[in-house]
């Protein structure tokens, strides 16, 4: 059902308008000369004034891979992230881990794993869903690039940026 | 006005007038019957009529041609870009126009005073070439009646626009 | 339906969670809960197979009607009879329904019980399910969420067994996930009839093997693991390929034979990972052979055709269809030969049949048999997926290939200068290389560059079964629809829009602008298709041919 | 060559020629309406040629400019009528062919 | 022919020709670009932001010793000049093709066209500071902006998309509707000037005090001050319709962002789509320039002499005529570069109007407002004159 909103009634002198724009034009230059004088406190300069020191631990950068302190690949290409991802930012192409290798135990891994800079959206989805903890969201925010496919990072990008998490990750834990 | 800026100008006026016609899609009729009007509104300026020619563009090219494309694009007509031509129409359209074509010149090359050049304007005392003035003077003076006339005219074009465009209440 | 059966079923009246409802004799209590709306989980159990009643997945209470003392049952106080309950669960899939039996599906016992037997299940299971093919298929997942509990409480080390074992050239075993409920022991005995597979070891070591110096290369191997309700047994073909989340899944039917199994295509990005069978009783069951299954490869192939050309210069598509056209009409109809295929849906067979009576072609047309050998099971010995559509509209004669014969002769004999093909290797008609090659045209649609390829003079690049919507007839005369799973590759078009242009250009227009408008007009003129259009022939098809057609004898055609 | 009033009649009959030849020949009633005021035009540019032609007092006679004017008034107005009925036409109709625009009543 | 070679005839060009290349080119295309940059510093400001205001001059290029942020931020319009100029020039595979590409131009010309006829300073070494003197400049300069609504609708209309559609068909009626009421406010200010010649208003207002300050030239009369009333009605509903006649907000219903994302220039990229914007910003240029010259004494400075060293201070009027034509040249742009600050102060206060409020405005109050208003003036007219 239509809710009609109800519509104030105006008097003469409200009707004309003319006051309430002359009003309203006195506080925008009141904000102007207050700008000016330079009374009113402004954002931080980004590229002088950073804070990345007191940048919070719950912080949402970059996505990356991690390793474990064995240099075993932790991400097994389950594909969640690339099922989750809202932008679909992730493309993950995964692959058989040939049985010579010593962590063929696993069985697969990600042949290649990109995720487009350009479309994530950081909104850490990808974290939260990884079954292996493979995958994490860093606290580099400013990622740029001068062409698109500098933008797009493939695995050994993320492997880089990501670095080393210790802890135990279940598919090595020989109870489960 | 200079010959060149005449011949430019007419032949402006001209070709778009026959783009008027001979353009299928209605949009580009219109445009070109603009630029038709505009050349037309330059020949005015040759004549001396500063005024006519700038109600012209105000007018015709600015208000009655804009109402035009309006009405064309919104009734979004595409219907007559797939009909197939009517060749005896174009023929016999054809034809008729270039008897009148025809005839205008016979008739013309025969008036002798028409071969004259234009007499040079000049203004006695007491009176002006700002031409604003004299057509309003003579506009207020001598045809108040007629202004009147055209003054309930429009009126009455008004209400009945009104009238046809309000959608009919059953 | 059942009102013309002679002998008509008893129906017995069965309580399924307290309420009263009527079921067949004969129906198993498993599948009287599911026609009752309550789903009971199981592993071991599959319709289709015996019931060892091994898993104990499906463990109800069940009960017997009270008896009195003179053997009669006690009715309750709302008229039914009552129930003395069993006091401890049995399983569903191996006991018919009674008449006055109760089940309970839902019952504290019920549910407790298969928390129970979902704990056990996964004592030894590696919960490696980010790598596991079967993850969002598998039901070991499925139920764990829904009768399983939460956290496991186990705290030893789990039992390893083989894991990435070769069990045949297309399977693949991981003996530590299998929950060894023998379906696929019992698929390959019951169904296969190679009896190839079965348990080995003890106790907590049991598990699947094939039977020393035998593997699984069964032509219907696959189907273990379209059954196997966890990741033990997988496709080797289609292992780590891609996440089954991700397929997108068409609904159509397979072209290898002329069974016309009804099959999904698991696709994502224009690109096909798997073929599974699609359940049709009145088909193929929910069986598929490997054959048929595997056979999707070359649609993707590089050497796609994917431009049309006219004698090997890539060219636009108007300029091929009116150098076609042109071909076509500067020849005396006499001198035209039109190859059509048992392959073509319906709706391309119709415009074929148009462009054969624009061309006025009459009788200088057939398809091309393919035969092969029958396997007994679902493979069918006529290898065309449409001969019967080929029949019913007239593009060949009750023998398919019968007038080959005559064409090649007419080639070589020099009567015959232009030949047009849909999407046949002439040189499989019984024309050789040389033959083409004095031909003054040949038109051909095709998918793939073949023998016939470089010798044509206009070749349209057309589109795979895959790409495509149509119907088909199956030998059983049932009519069933095809589905587009990808999209053609580069230029190349459907085959209905090619011919729609083709006769567009010979003779005129014909106003038809989606393949439903093709349908429809097939519906039109031809009597078996009458009354029907393409959503209402369904996912399931429907007969049109009543009387079973002779299959075609496979020792004379095979020449 | 000097430009004469013969120039600007014939220019005027052009104009009139054309939007003649366009009324006739063209089947949609927006463009033969544009065609109608092509022709007004036209009668617009000889009004003007004469007046300047014909000076009184050596200034032109505003008599015909003064006509001029009333011409395109009343056209202005003519168009806001006209387009109005054809959009009442186009509503009913469904077109703006005149050869569709056949029956009497609808 | 022979007035073709005289010298007359040259001088005239030559003059003309110099007056359109300083106005277009070293007036009106930088005031643009920096009104762009003064919109963008200025909304900032009033909302409390920084705004841009680190684009400087790379004075490394021509050598400097590394890149300094020279003028923070006024190198901003250059880099906008070239980014417009390299961006990729997209044209949608769905648009009329010969349309698309000739709306920006159609948008554009008519408003740079309207400039022919402003008086933008007195004189200079003799030479008259209008392009084109004409004596029906008023009309010429609304003839020539009623046809700028042809960009604005072609765009709409080949763009062949709803959004720009809808923009180009609101901005048709909106700009029909509002030419009214613009024409009949100004009427007032020609009844009482007696000219349509602009050159010739300003003359009045020197001669009479300038329109809005009647008592600039320092003389008194009940006349004047009746006229007063009546001129003040004509410049607010006159301003209120140029606000309309330029899309400018609150009126900018064609290019709502929150409805028609971008209105007619929608499908439009770089330099087709800063056409548009050069478009509009000309127009509001020339629209301050017509108030200006209609309402606020054109190049006139109470007690500052013309260009001939007339008028003004006596004493003032033995400097040599060249610096007082350029203090008036100068006092032209800066009264227009005030104005354009109002345009831009007001489209940071207000809200947008809904259609139907816009149409009830133009139509019921301005165009009826303008048409009593001239009856007023025409009736204080005959009774003091």
């Amino acid at each position: 059902m239509a809710y009609v909103v109800p519509r104030p009634n105006l008097t003469w002198k409200e009707k004309i308008y003319l006051p309430s724009i002359v009003a309203g034009l006195a506080i925008t230059i009141k904000h102007l000369k207050r700008m000016l004088k330079g009374e009113t406190k402004v954002v931080m300069q980004y590229p002088e004034e950073k804070w990345d020191a007191h940048m919070p631990e719950h912080y949402r950068g970059a996505p990356t891979l991690v390793k474990d302190e064995h240099d075993r690949e932790r991400c097994v290409a389950c594909q969640l992230c690339e099922f989750i991802c809202p932008p679909r930012a992730i493309t993950i192409t995964p692959e058989e881990i040939p049985a010579e290798s010593k962590f063929a135990k696993v069985e697969k891994r990600p042949k290649e794993f990109e995720i487009d800079m350009i479309r994530c959206i950081y909104c850490g989805l990808c974290e939260e869903v990884c079954p292996e903890q493979a995958i994490f969201l860093r606290k580099d925010y400013a990622i740029t690039g001068t062409t698109r496919a500098e933008m797009k990072h493939d695995k050994a990008k993320l492997y880089e940026l990501g670095g080393v998490m210790k802890g135990l990750v279940h598919k090595w834990n020989p109870k489960k | 006005m200079s010959p060149i800026l005449f011949y430019l100008f007419a032949a402006l006026t001209v070709c778009f007038g026959i783009a008027v016609v001979a353009n299928r899609n209605p949009v580009a009729s219109a445009l070109c019957l603009v630029v038709s009007f505009l050349g037309l509104a330059a020949l005015f300026v040759g004549l001396d009529a500063y005024f006519i020619a700038v109600i012209q563009v105000l007018v015709y090219a600015g208000a009655v041609m804009v109402l035009f494309l309006f009405i064309i694009m919104l009734l979004d007509l595409k219907a007559e870009t797939r009909r197939k031509p009517n060749l005896p129409a174009y023929v016999g359209g054809g034809l008729v126009a270039l008897a009148f074509i025809a005839q205008l010149w016979l008739v013309l090359e025969r008036y002798s005073a028409a071969h004259q050049p234009f007499p040079t304007m000049w203004a006695s005392e007491g009176k002006s070439i700002d031409d604003v003035t004299n057509v309003g003077t003579t506009l207020f003076s001598v045809h108040n009646l007629p202004f009147q006339v055209i003054g309930v005219l429009i009126l009455v074009a008004t209400i009945g626009v009104v009238v046809l465009s309000k959608r009919e209440l059953k | 339906m059942s009102t013309e059966t002679a002998a008509p079923v008893q129906m017995l009246n069965v309580q399924v969670d307290g309420v009263w409802h009527q079921f067949p004799k004969g129906t198993r209590v498993i599948e009287a809960c599911s026609q009752a709306g309550k789903y009971v989980p199981r592993y071991c159990y599959h319709p289709k197979l015996s019931s060892p009643g091994n898993c104990r997945m499906c463990l109800v209470e069940m009960g017997m009607p009270k008896m009195t003392p003179d053997r009669k049952p006690v009715v309750g106080a709302d008229g039914k009879p009552e129930i003395a309950w069993i006091p401890r669960p049995q399983i569903s899939c191996a006991q018919d329904v009674a008449e006055g039996m109760g089940i309970r599906t839902d019952s504290p016992m019920a549910k407790e019980c298969r928390q129970g037997v979902m704990e056990f299940l996964l004592i030894n299971h590696p919960l490696d399910c980010p790598i596991c093919d079967q993850a969002g298929e598998c039901r070991l997942q499925e139920f764990s969420v829904e009768y399983g509990q939460g956290e496991s409480r186990f705290l030893e080390h789990k039992v390893k067994k083989p894991k990435n074992v070769e069990l045949g050239p297309r399977v693949t075993l991981d003996a530590e996930r299998c929950i060894l409920c023998t379906r696929c022991i019992r698929f390959m005995k019951e169904v296969a009839h190679d009896d190839v597979l079965g348990i080995v070891d003890r106790g907590s070591y049991n598990s699947i093997a094939c039977h020393p110096e035998r593997v699984l290369d069964n032509n219907y191997s696959l189907n273990t693991v379209d059954i196997c309700p966890v990741g033990a047994l997988t496709s080797t073909d289609f292992r780590f390929k891609m996440r089954v989340w991700f397929l997108k899944e068409t609904k159509t039917v397979d072209v290898n034979c002329g069974t016309g199994s009804n099959i999904t295509i698991g696709s994502r990005e224009n690109k096909i990972y798997r073929i599974t069978p699609r359940e049709n009783n009145d088909v193929n069951g929910v069986w598929l052979p490997d054959s048929h299954r595997l056979n999707f490869k070359y649609v993707a192939d590089a050497h796609r055709l994917h431009q049309p050309t006219v004698k090997g210069q890539p060219v636009e598509w108007r300029t091929a269809i009116a150098i076609a056209a042109e071909v076509l009409k500067s020849k005396p109809s006499e001198q035209i030969w039109l190859l059509a295929s048992g392959r073509q849906t319906n709706e391309e067979l119709f415009l074929t049949t148009r462009l054969v009576n624009a061309l006025n072609i009459k009788k200088q047309h057939d398809i091309l048999p393919r035969n092969g050998t029958a396997d007994g099971l679902l493979i069918a010995a006529d290898r065309n997926p449409n001969t019967n559509g080929a029949k019913v509209l007239g593009l060949t004669t009750s023998k398919p290939g019968g007038r080959l014969k005559k064409f090649v002769e007419g080639v070589r004999a020099g009567t015959i200068k232009v030949v047009i093909t849909m999407g046949e290797d002439l040189t499989k008609a019984g024309l050789t290389e040389e033959d083409l090659a004095k031909l003054d045209a040949i038109i051909a649609l095709d998918i793939l560059p073949n023998k016939t390829t470089p010798h044509a003079t206009v070749l349209l690049p057309a589109s795979a079964w895959v790409e495509k919507r149509g119907s088909m007839i199956n030998l059983k005369g049932r009519l069933q629809r095809l589905n587009r799973a990808v999209n053609a590759p580069g230029e190349a078009h459907d085959d209905w829009e090619i011919l729609r242009d083709l006769i567009q250009a010979v003779s005129g227009s014909n106003g038809l602008y989606m393949i439903e408008d093709v349908f429809k007009s097939l519906a039109a003129e031809v009597k078996e298709f009458a009354g029907l259009n393409l959503s209402k022939i369904g996912d399931l098809g429907v007969q049109v041919i009543q009387e079973k057609t002779p299959e075609p004898e496979p020792a004379e055609a095979a020449k | 060559m000097t430009i004469t009033l013969f120039h600007y009649l014939f220019v005027s009959g052009l104009l009139f020629a054309i939007g003649l030849a366009g009324v006739m020949l063209r089947r949609n009633i927006i463009i033969i309406f544009m065609c109608l005021e092509l022709m007004l035009n036209a009668a617009n540019l000889s009004l003007v040629a004469f007046s300047r032609f014909n000076l009184v007092n050596g200034l032109p006679n505003y008599n015909a400019q003064v006509l001029v004017f009333f011409i395109i008034t009343v056209a202005a107005a003519e168009v806001a009528v006209g387009l109005a009925i054809i959009v009442a036409l186009y509503r009913a109709r469904q077109t703006t062919h005149v050869e569709d625009i056949n029956s009497l009543k609808f | 022919m022979d007035y073709l070679y005289s010298t007359d005839f040259l001088f005239l060009v030559g003059t003309s020709l110099a007056k359109t290349i300083f106005l277009i080119f070293l007036v009106v295309l930088p005031m643009v670009s920096y009104t762009v940059y003064a919109e963008r510093r200025v909304s900032a400001l009033i909302q409390d932001r920084v705004g841009p205001n680190r684009t400087g001059f790379p004075l490394s290029l021509i050598g400097g010793k590394d890149w300094s942020p020279f003028l923070g931020g006024l190198g901003q319009p250059i880099a906008d000049a070239v980014k417009f100029l390299l961006k990729e020039d997209f044209v949608p595979a769905h648009v009329n093709k010969f349309y698309f590409w000739i709306a920006p131009t159609l948008s554009m010309m008519p408003a740079i066209v309207t400039l022919a006829v402003i008086p933008f300073g007195s004189t200079i070494l003799g030479v008259p500071m209008v392009v084109a003197n004409i004596n029906v400049g008023v009309l010429f300069m609304f003839a020539i902006s009623s046809v700028s609504v042809y960009g604005i609708v072609l765009a709409g209309w080949s763009s062949n998309s709803k959004y720009p559609f809808l923009g180009g068909i609101r901005s048709t009626s909106q700009m029909i509707s509002y030419e009214l009421g613009m024409g009949l406010s100004a009427v007032p200010v020609l009844l009482i000037a007696g000219s349509t010649s602009l050159p010739q208003i300003v003359e009045y207002q020197i001669h009479n005090g300038w329109m809005m300050l009647p008592y600039s030239n320092g003389h008194l009369g009940w006349g004047k001050t009746l006229l007063w009333i009546p001129i003040i009605i004509s410049f607010v509903t006159f301003t209120i319709s140029m606000f309309a006649e330029t899309n400018r907000l609150p009126f900018d219903l064609p290019e709502s962002e929150t409805e028609l994302v971008a209105g007619y220039h929608t499908e439009y990229s770089s330099m087709k789509f800063a056409l548009f914007f050069l478009g509009e910003y000309t127009a509001m240029i020339a629209g301050s320039a017509l108030i200006v010259v209609l309402y606020l004494g054109g190049y006139h400075v109470p007690g500052i002499p013309n260009g001939d060293a007339q008028g003004g201070i006596p004493i003032l009027r033995h400097v040599p005529g060249l610096i007082w034509g350029i203090v008036n040249i100068t006092a032209f742009f800066a009264k227009v570069a005030a104005l354009l600050f109002v345009f831009i102060w007001v489209r940071w206060t207000l809200p947008r109007f809904r259609y139907d409020q816009l149409m009830k405005l133009g139509w019921l109050y301005i165009f009826e407002i303008a048409l009593v208003n001239i009856f007023l003036t025409a009736g204080i007219l005959a009774c003091t004159h």
